[in-house]
C-alpha cells in the first residue's frame, strides 16, 4: 500500500545522537502486527529502505532508527511537517498467539528492540524481555512501563544471551521472540535447540522491491531460499540457516 | 482515442510500457498498487529449464543513482511457470511476455517448444543474463552464436522472438544484425553492466557472486546509446530499458528508437513507476499536440520535434 | 611517517593519488584551491600532435549520478605543452604524467619521442577517447592494436609507459594482457563509459557529438570491476578511476588492485576532492592502524582485513 | 577560492513563483565585477551550478535565480540559516570603464537581467535600462531606484529590442552591457554591427567545473574557442560566434 506521511515527530533517543525515534502520520489507516515493516523512501537515495513498525496508534506510526548511512541520516533530519513516502505494511510480523498463554521470552540486541516494542502490547500472560545494548539503553522506560521485569545490559549483546541462557536454570520459557544482529541470532538459535524452546526470529537482509519482486532479500532456511520481505522478516526460530 | 495504443510484434498492446524482467516476479507483487493489465505487457522473471535456487550470500547493494545484483536466475522452472503462474496471468487479461534463460542451445529449443503450446504472447531470450555461471552472457557476446540461437528457437515457434542484449560488449551493432538476420522479430536493449562494489570496512566485495549486473538511472545514458545506435541498423522494434524511471527518461528511450521501453529498477525506487509513467507520456502528448506515441519513435534521428510540435 | 608513501613506475611519489586526464587542465586551474605538488601526480589534458579545437556544439550534460562530455581532444599540441606548459610545472616541483593520443601509430612514436628528451615523468597512452573521429577508442577495442602500438612506443622511450584502456569492450582482460606482454609499466583504468542523452524538449541528441563519454559516480561499479578483473591477470601496476569522489571510493579501488587512484570528474563536485581524498586516506590507514597505503592494494583479493585490522 | 555560504534570505520575486532572490553570507571577503559568477554546489545533482553575483553588500551576495530544474528547485527552498558550498568569484567580468564616460545602453532579457544588476552601481554618466520580460519583470523597482528612465517590456525578449533599436533613430549610444536568451544576444549583435556601437555581452554554456579545466564550456568566437567560465561569461559584443 502507498502511503503519504508527514512528520509528527523526531527526537533523538541516546545521547551519541545515533538512534532516533521519529513519528510518522500516515494518510491511510491498516492493520499492523509486531514485526512488520514499511519501506521509507529517501530522497537521496536509489532504493527505499526498510525500517521495523515500533509502534502505532491510531494512522501515526512510531520508527526507532540508527543512523548507519546515508538513507538513515536523511530520516534523522526529517522536522515536523515534512513530508515522506511509504509503502507498507510489508513482511510477516510475529504470530503473537504462539505465545499467548505461555510464558514468553523476548530478546533484543541494540537497534533489533525495535519490532520488539509493539510487543509490549500483546497481552502475553507472562513475558519478561531481555535487551541488550552496546552502550547505551533505547525507550528501555517503554519497555519496563509494561514488564517492569525487563532486563538490559549495557555491554556485548552476548551478555544478555548468557544472562537469558543463565535464567534457564531456574526458569521454563515456552515461546520466545527476537530480533538483533545476525551474530546473537545465531547463538540464540542454539541456545534455544538445545534448550528445545520454540521460538520467532526477526532477520535482516539488503533489500531493493520490498514487496517479493526482486528476490534480493533471500536468506538460506531449512526449507530453501526465502524472501525476507515476504515470507519473513520474522521466521520460526530453527527454519534460518545462518552462514558462518 | 488512446494515443498509446501501439502494434508491434504483431501483438496489440495498450501502451507500450512493460518491466524489465526480474523486477516484477510474475506479476503477483504489485497488485496492491494497481491492476498489472494497466501495462502494454508484463515481462516475467527470467526463467530455466529446470528450478534454480540462484546465488549464495548478499544479492544486491546500492551504488550511486544505481543497483547491483547478483540474483542469479532464482525461478521456479519454465514447468511451474507455464502451470502456476500463465494461465492467471492470462485469465486476468495480461500480455505476457516470457524470458527464458537456457544453459546451451538445445535447452532454449526445448523451453521454446513448451511456450508455443502456451498462452504467452512472446519469448524473450536472455543472452544477457551476468549472474549465471553457465550460458548467459557468453552467450550475449558472440554475434555468431546469438544468431544461431535464434534461428533455432524461430525454426520451433510461431510466437514472436525478442532477443536481450547485453551491454558488455564492443560492438553491440553487429551483435544486434545478426539476431536480425536470423529472424529475431525485435530486441531487448539493456541488460545490466557488469559491476563490484567493496566494503571498505572489511575489505572484501559485497556481492555474493563478487560481480553483478548494474541498473537503474546510472546507467541510462549507456543504455539510450545502444538503442540509438542500433536503431540505425535494424528494422526490427526495440523494447528499450536501462534506468528509465519517470516519463522524460522513457521519452528519451523512444526518441531513440524504442517501439517500448521497460521498467526495472524503477518499479523498486516506486512502485508505481510504470503508471506514472504512462500517465506521464499521454500529458506529454497532449502537451506537445502529438497524435500517436509511435509518431516520435526514432525521433532523434529525424531532426527532432518540428516548430509545429 | 608518511603512510600514503608510493613507489610505482619506478616514481618516488609522495601519495598515490593522481587526477584523470582532461579534467584538470594542465595543473593551473585548482591552484587558488591548494597546490598541485600536493599530489602524487599531475595527469594533463590528453594531448595531440598537433593543436586540437575539439568538437562543436553542446560538450556537456548532467546525467544520473554522472556527466556526459564530447570535448574532443580540444589542446594547445604537444609542442605547446613541452614548451610552456611543461617547464613550469616541473619548476614548481610537480610529477607529471602526459597523456596522449595519436591519430595512428606514427604519431603515438613522435609523441613520445618528443616526450622522451623532455622532463616528463610518464607517458600514459590514451588508446580510448571516445570523441575522435581517427583513432582514439577504436585503438583500444582491439588486443592487437594495443599491444602493437605499446610495443612501438615502448621502443622509442625509456620512460614509464601506462595504456589507458577503454571500458567499452567485451573483454579488458585481453587487451590488459596485450599491453602487458608488449611492455607496458602499468595500465589506467578506466577511461569513459559511452553513452548519450536526448533533450525531450526538441527531441535531439543534447551533445553536439550525439555520443560522449559518462564519467562520474555512475560509473564506480563498472571501473571498480574492471580493475578488479585485470589485477587478476596481470603483474603491473594499475591507476585506478572511474566515479571515485571520496577516500571511501578511492578505497575500494586500492583493494580492487588499484596501485594509484585518480580523480576526475570528482574536481568539478568539489574543488578540493583529492586533497580531502587525501586527509581520509590518511584517516582511514590511522584507525584501522595499517602502516601503509601499499599494503591494502589487492586486499580485496585475499579475503579482506584481517581481524586485527 | 572556496566560500561557505549562509542562507541570509530567500524570497519569490514573481507571482508565479518561478524567480527567486537569494542572499547569501560569505565567509569572505572578495572583490566582484558585475558579471563574474559563482558556483553553487547543488547536493541532488552531480555538478555545481553556475549563477550571475547579480549584487554584493560586503560578504553578502545577492542571487537572482530561475527555476528551471532540479539544481535551481533545491536553490528554491533553502531556508535561512541552510549552510550552501561557493567557490568564486569566478570568469571576467564586465569592463565599466568601457562605458564610463559614455552614454551607455544596458539590455537585459529575462533571467539575464541577473549579471546587470551590479551595473547599476557603476556611475556610468549616462546609462538607460532596457529590459524585457516575458511577463512578469524581475527587480524593476530595484534598476528604476538609480536609473527612473528604465524601460520594461513585459512581452518578448524581442520587443526590448526593437524599442532599442528604435531609440537608435534619435539617441546615440557608445557602449552597450547585456545578456538574456542567445536568440536575443544575437539579434543584437547584428543591431550593435549595424550600427557600429561597441559592446559587451554576457553569454551562457553548460559548465562543468567553472575554473576553466575540463573545457565543457567553451564557444565559438572570432579567435576560436573560448572558455565562457575563464575568458568570459562576458565577451565583446562583435567576438561571440552564435550558431543558428
Ligand atoms: C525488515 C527490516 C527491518 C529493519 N528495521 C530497522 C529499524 O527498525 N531500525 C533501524 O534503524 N534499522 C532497521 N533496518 C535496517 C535498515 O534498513 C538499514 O540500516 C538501512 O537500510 C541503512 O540505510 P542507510 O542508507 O542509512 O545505510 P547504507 O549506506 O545503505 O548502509 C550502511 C550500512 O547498513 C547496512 N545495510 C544497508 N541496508 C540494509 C538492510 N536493508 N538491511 C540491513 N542492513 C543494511 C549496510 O550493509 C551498511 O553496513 C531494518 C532492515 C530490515 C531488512
Ligand atoms: C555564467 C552563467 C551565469 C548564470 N547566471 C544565472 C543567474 O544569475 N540566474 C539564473 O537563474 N540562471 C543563471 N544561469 C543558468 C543556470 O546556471 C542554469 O539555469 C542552471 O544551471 C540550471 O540548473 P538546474 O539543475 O535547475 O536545471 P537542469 O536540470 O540542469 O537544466 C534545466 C535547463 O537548464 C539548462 N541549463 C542547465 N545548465 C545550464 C548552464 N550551465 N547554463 C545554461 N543553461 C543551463 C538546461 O539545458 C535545461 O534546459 C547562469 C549560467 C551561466 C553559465
Ligand atoms: C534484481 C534484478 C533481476 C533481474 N533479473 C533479470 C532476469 O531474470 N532476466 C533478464 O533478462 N533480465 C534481468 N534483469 C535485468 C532487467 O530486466 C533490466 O534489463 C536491467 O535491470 C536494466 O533496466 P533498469 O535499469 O530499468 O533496471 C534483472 C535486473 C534486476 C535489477
Ligand atoms: C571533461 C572530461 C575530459 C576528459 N578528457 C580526457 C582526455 O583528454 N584524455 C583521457 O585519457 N581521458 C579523458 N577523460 C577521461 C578521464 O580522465 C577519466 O578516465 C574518466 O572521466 C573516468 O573518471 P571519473 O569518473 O573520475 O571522471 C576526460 C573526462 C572528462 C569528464
Ligand atoms: S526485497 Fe525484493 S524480493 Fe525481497
Ligand atoms: S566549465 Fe570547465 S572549462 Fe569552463
Amino acid at each position: 500500500m502507498e502511503l503519504k506521511g508527514l512528520v509528527k515527530s523526531n527526537e533523538f533517543l541516546t545521547s551519541q545522537r545515533d538512534v532516533f525515534q521519529l513519528r510518522i502520520e500516515l494518510n491511510r489507516e491498516f492493520e499492523f502486527k509486531p514485526g512488520q515493516f514499511i519501506n521509507v523512501y529517501c530522497p537521496n537515495k536509489v532504493l527505499p529502505r526498510p525500517i521495523s513498525i515500533a509502534d502505532k496508534e491510531g494512522n501515526i506510526i512510531t520508527l526507532l532508527v540508527r543512523i548507519v548511512g546515508e538513507g538513515t541520516d536523511f530520516l534523522s533530519k526529517t522536522k515536523i511537517g515534512d513530508r515522506v513516502k511509504v509503502i507498507g505494511p510489508l513482511g510477516k510480523g510475529f504470530n503473537t498467539s504462539h505465545g499467548m498463554d505461555k510464558k514468553v521470552a523476548i530478546i533484543g540486541g541494540g537497534i533489533g528492540v525495535a519490532p520488539l516494542l509493539g510487543l509490549r502490547k500483546a497481552n502475553f500472560k507472562d513475558a519478561k524481555y531481555y535487551l541488550g545494548f552496546n552502550s547505551e539503553g533505547i525507550l528501555v522506560e517503554e519497555f519496563k512501563k509494561v514488564y517492569p521485569t525487563t532486563i538490559t545490559y549495557l555491554t556485548e549483546d552476548t551478555t544478555v544471551l548468557e544472562a537469558f541462557e543463565e535464567s534457564l536454570k531456574t526458569e521454563v520459557y515456552n515461546f520466545v521472540y527476537a530480533c538483533g544482529p545476525e551474530g546473537m541470532l545465531k547463538k540464540l538459535q542454539d541456545i534455544l535447540q538445545k534448550n528445545k524452546i520454540p521460538g520467532e526470529l526477526s532477520v535482516e537482509k539488503k533489500m531493493a522491491c520490498g514487496v517479493g519482486g526482486c528476490l534480493i532479500c533471500t536468506c538460506e532456511t531449512t526449507k530453501g531460499k526465502k524472501r525476507v520481505c515476504k515470507e519473513g522478516p520474522v521466521f520460526d526460530s530453527q527454519e534460518v540457516l545462518f552462514s558462518e | 482515442m488512446n494515443k498509446l495504443h501501439t502494434e508491434v510484434f504483431g501483438i496489440t498492446l495498450k501502451n507500450p510500457i512493460t518491466v524489465g524482467s526480474g523486477t516484477y516476479g510474475f506479476g503477483e507483487n504489485y497488485k496492491e498498487f494497481y491492476s498489472p493489465t494497466e501495462l502494454g505487457a508484463i515481462t516475467v522473471k527470467g526463467m530455466t529449464m529446470l528450478p534454480r535456487e540462484g546465488n549464495s550470500g548478499t544479492r544486491g547493494a546500492e551504488t550511486p543513482g544505481g543497483m547491483l545484483n547478483c540474483v542469479g536466475l532464482q525461478n521456479p522452472g519454465i514447468d511451474v511457470f507455464i502451470k502456476d503462474y500463465l494461465p492467471k496471468l492470462k485469465n486476468e487479461g495480461n500480455i505476457v511476455f516470457a524470458n527464458i534463460a537456457g544453459k546451451d542451445i538445445e535447452e532454449f529449443v526445448e523451453m521454446a517448444i513448451k511456450l508455443e503450446n502456451s498462452q504467452v504472447d512472446l519469448i524473450e531470450l536472455n543472452l544477457s543474463c551476468p549472474n549465471v555461471k553457465e550460458g548467459g552472457i557468453a552467450f550475449g557476446t558472440s554475434g555468431e552464436m546469438v544468431g544461431l540461437i535464434t534461428r533455432k528457437v524461430k525454426e520451433v515457434t510461431g510466437k514472436p522472438v525478442v532477443v536481450k542484449l547485453t551491454p558488455n560488449v564492443t560492438d553491440i551493432v553487429s551483435i544486434a544484425v545478426a539476431a536480425e538476420q536470423n529472424g529475431a522479430d525485435g530486441l531487448t536493449l539493456i541488460n545490466t553492466l557488469l559491476g563490484m562494489a567493496i566494503d571498505v570496512d572489511t575489505g572484501n566485495p559485497i556481492l555474493g557472486n563478487v560481480f553483478g549486473g548494474l541498473s537503474g538511472p546510472a546507467i541510462k545514458p549507456v543504455a539510450l546509446k545502444m538503442v540509438y545506435q542500433v536503431y540505425k541498423h535494424v528494422k526490427i522494434p526495440i523494447i528499450g530499458m536501462g534506468g528509465i524511471v519517470n516519463e522524460r527518461d522513457a521519452l528519451e528511450f523512444f526518441m531513440a528508437g524504442a517501439s517500448m521501453i521497460g521498467v526495472g529498477t524503477g518499479n523498486f525506487i516506486d512502485p508505481m513507476c510504470p503508471l506514472k509513467i504512462k500517465e506521464g507520456l499521454e500529458r506529454y502528448l497532449d502537451i506537445k499536440g502529438i497524435g500517436k506515441i509511435t509518431e516520435i519513435v526514432g525521433l532523434a534521428h529525424r531532426g527532432g520535434l518540428t516548430d509545429g510540435k
